[in-house]
Formats: structure tokens, C-alpha cells, sequence
């Protein structure tokens, strides 16, 4: 009441994150883990050697970040109501990686195994069609701007809307 | 032409790369839609991108019929691309820039 | 040719093991990853502090050790020829676990997210059913067997041979 | 009677408790199958788990029509209970034992 933010709200604050330096999967999946989880479901998504054959020197992430927070947030908060899970974290990094390197960890915390695959795979999947970042990829013979999918209909409005 | 206010846009991704910059001013007439500030940055520029956009206004999605005010940050926001493994259903790599 | 194990299996057999310690889930994971893949996704077992509001204070695993072994390294290779995902790590700790502590650990790395998070799920549901591990749940006031799955019909045959 | 080979008789989980041994040997006529190594461990012994149980020889699951052989390991198998988690469509706990 004096802080103007609950527990819940303070938790999720640190569960949630932009960060531009190295993501240690073993500290946040550790930090996660509670004596009401049975179940910890982990997505690293981590960067590729090629696309589609051809071979990638490393990635440029950048994001809308302000933006790409507060929808990360949004993110956690509704799998967490959504799959009844325990908790959710999520964390992005920005700026140059090198192949191997975690640009994305998702860890999601739940009394049962059902639960925690399906939020996790939930918020992997609305993550790469809504959260406002994007990734710069460089061959050894060029740079391209990867691919996003595209959005959803809730968020482009009506393709006539789109178009006009 | 009576201008009343002005809007920041923004631009991210391969959009920020063909229009140069991170982001310009516009000066628009009161009752202004996102619309018209996609058909003003559109006029002379090049390319493709323009009809998967995403718009957002003070950093939440909002639909092209939205009317704007003043001071308002518009961000033209490209398909989004954060993560890192590609679903196989989807589309072939952008062209080299 | 001389040793009488591939380089698959020799790697299988790493991957895939019946433990009496602590599972290190990062160690795991960290040596799983490769350039080709661009997804892993974990599943990390743990001991939860309750079953159905009962109060858990430790439990005790016990297996049938060279069966439980060898059905796991089928899973995993199964998992790997059905997914396609490159590789697959399935751990289980035997003896006794407290609160916190994890039970069984499955890595699955992979090109693509999808292929990895059905693999992963496929490998704990399919392991939960068929692999002979069995575990004691002690409470403050007893001890029970938790009852397991029904185990799939191609393994017990039909339900007339069962009961006949 | 002729008793014309032994194999080993494993018991696990909850079976070993109620057995109060972790393993037997018995003596069984050839030809004899898995069914019937099941009924004569059953003979005597209570509980509803010989209904659910499955039966591995020589560490791989065996229907119970399976013919046995001399030396033959033949495991009794309650339901398995590895991993952690439960699924939420499981069935009730056990009793306190």
C-alpha cells in the first residue's frame, strides 16, 4: 500500500527483463524453483550456426524496449492466469550474439508437468508474433533483417483496415 | 492547412534501415488517424514492409482508425523477429539489404 | 569398428543415465548444446512439498536399474528418429529426495522449437508410463507407493491375457 | 511332476512390500509361461495390484502367453511412478502401507 506495489507485482518485475549482457539459465531456473513446483518447463532459445544453410556469423537484436517490457510483462502475468501456473519468468537479451549464446529464456514454474509445457510453449510462441523486437542476421556475405511472422489480426486490425 | 499538433514516429528493424532514421517529427491537422501518419511516412519511400506493419501509439498496439494527440509516440513496427528458432511454417528470409 | 561403439552410441550413453546424486541440470544442459541447434527445451522434475495438500517430507526412488537404463536409452533414440530433433538427454536420480531436489531431468536440443518441446514432452509422458522406477512418498504420518499410470496396452498385452 | 527348470522372480514397489522378499527362485515345468509364474506368486498373497501389473523377462516387457525358458529373469512390475510431476487425470493416491 505505502510502496504502490504488491509482492506479486515487485516478483514479476524481476522475473521480467531486457538485458544486454550474457542470460545465466542455471541462476533464474534455480531462483525459480519453489516447494509448491513439481514441475519447471525451460525454453532456451539459443543462436543457430545457419539458416537454412547458410552460415551465421551472429545475430543484432534490438527492441522498442519500453515496449517490449511492458508486453513481456503482460506476457507472464496472462500465462499465469491462463495455465494456472506457479510463475513465469522471461528474459530477452539485446544487442550482439555470437552462436550458442541465449538471446531468449523462458522458465515457467508449476505444481504439474501440463501446465508448465503449455504456458512455456504459449509464451514462446505469442513472444515471436507480439513483443517488439527484432534481429539483424550476419552472413559472411551480407546482413538481413530476419523474417518476423505476422501479427496476429488483434493487433494489425482488420487486413482493410491494414491495406485501406 | 491549419497544423495543430505534432507526433514523434518512430521506426524499428528494416524499416529504421530504408528510411535512414530512428525516427522523425510530424506536424498533422487535429483529428489525425495513425493512418495518415503511415500514408506520410509511406509517400516516396520504397519497399514492401509497409503492408505487414504493426502501429503502436504510447507504446501499446493500436488500430490505423486511431485518432492521435498531441505528443504522441507512433512506432511503425516491421514483423517482429525476437527469440530465436524459426517455426517451420514459416515464410522464406528477407532479401539482403 | 574397434571398440564396437559408434560415435551415436558412445554419446548416447553419455546423454542417458541412472544417477545417485545430485542432477547438475545446467552441466547438462550446457554440454547438450551445439551450433545446428537453435532450441532446447528443458524439463526439470522436482521434488514438490506436497501431494493433494498433504504434507511431503522426503521421497524414495527406486528402480529396476538395468531395465529402467536401457528403456530410457530406446526413448531418447525414439525421440530423436520421431522428433528429429539432433539430441536428447534423459537423467533420473535414484535414493532419497527432498523437497526442492530434482528427480528426472530431460534436455532436448534441436534446430527448431517446435520439434524440441513435443520431443521433450513426449519423452516425460512416455517415461512416466513404461520406464521401471518407482517411488515412496513419506508424510508425517506414513508412507505410501505412489500410484502410478496405467501402464499402455502394448506392454501389458490385453486386458484378458492381464487378468485372464 | 516334472520340474524341469528354475528361473528367478523379481518383485518391486509396493509387490516387494506385500512379498516382504525382493526376489524368488521358483522350479516350473517347461513349457511353463509368465501367467503362470504370476498365479503362483499370487497364490496366498492379497491386493488388488496383480490385476495392474506388467511382467518383464530378461528386462523386457513380456505378455503373459510368453513361454519361459531355464535361468529366464522374470520381473513383476507394478504401475511405474518415476519423474515427478503427476498428471492431473491421474487416479487417487494409494493407501498408507
Amino acid at each position: 500500500m505505502s510502496s504502490g506495489l504488491d509482492a506479486a507485482e515487485l516478483s514479476a518485475a524481476k522475473r521480467v527483463a531486457i538485458v544486454h549482457e550474457r542470460i545465466d539459465a542455471a541462476m533464474v531456473t534455480d531462483a525459480m524453483k519453489a516447494g509448491a513446483d513439481g514441475a519447471v518447463c525451460v525454453f532456451d532459445g539459443i543462436v543457430r550456426d545457419n539458416t537454412r544453410g547458410r552460415r551465421t556469423l551472429y545475430l543484432d537484436y534490438e527492441a522498442y524496449e519500453a515496449m517490449a517490457l511492458a508486453q513481456m510483462r503482460d506476457l507472464a502475468a496472462e500465462a499465469v492466469t491462463r495455465f494456472k501456473v506457479r510463475e513465469v519468468a522471461i528474459l530477452h537479451r539485446l544487442g550482439r550474439l555470437v552462436v550458442g549464446e541465449t538471446s531468449v529464456l523462458i522458465v515457467v514454474a508449476s505444481a504439474h508437468r501440463g501446465a508448465a509445457f503449455e504456458a512455456c510453449r504459449w509464451v514462446i510462441d505469442t513472444l515471436k508474433k507480439t513483443v517488439p523486437i527484432w534481429k539483424k542476421e550476419q552472413f559472411e556475405d551480407g546482413a538481413v533483417w530476419a523474417d518476423g511472422e505476422p501479427f496476429p489480426e488483434e493487433i494489425v486490425g482488420s487486413a482493410e483496415g491494414a491495406v485501406r | 492547412m491549419l497544423l495543430a499538433m505534432r507526433v514523434r514516429v518512430l521506426f524499428f528493424g528494416v524499416l529504421r534501415d530504408s528510411m535512414g532514421v530512428a525516427e522523425r517529427e510530424l506536424e498533422l491537422e487535429t483529428g489525425a488517424t495513425v493512418q495518415e501518419v503511415v500514408e506520410r511516412c509511406r509517400a516516396g519511400a520504397e519497399g514492401g514492409v509497409w503492408e505487414a506493419l504493426a502501429i503502436a501509439v504510447n507504446q501499446e498496439y493500436a488500430r490505423r482508425e486511431r485518432v492521435l494527440a498531441e505528443g504522441d509516440e507512433v512506432a511503425l513496427l516491421p514483423p517482429v523477429s525476437g527469440g530465436r528458432s524459426r517455426s517451420s511454417s514459416a515464410g522464406l528470409d528477407g532479401a539482403i539489404v
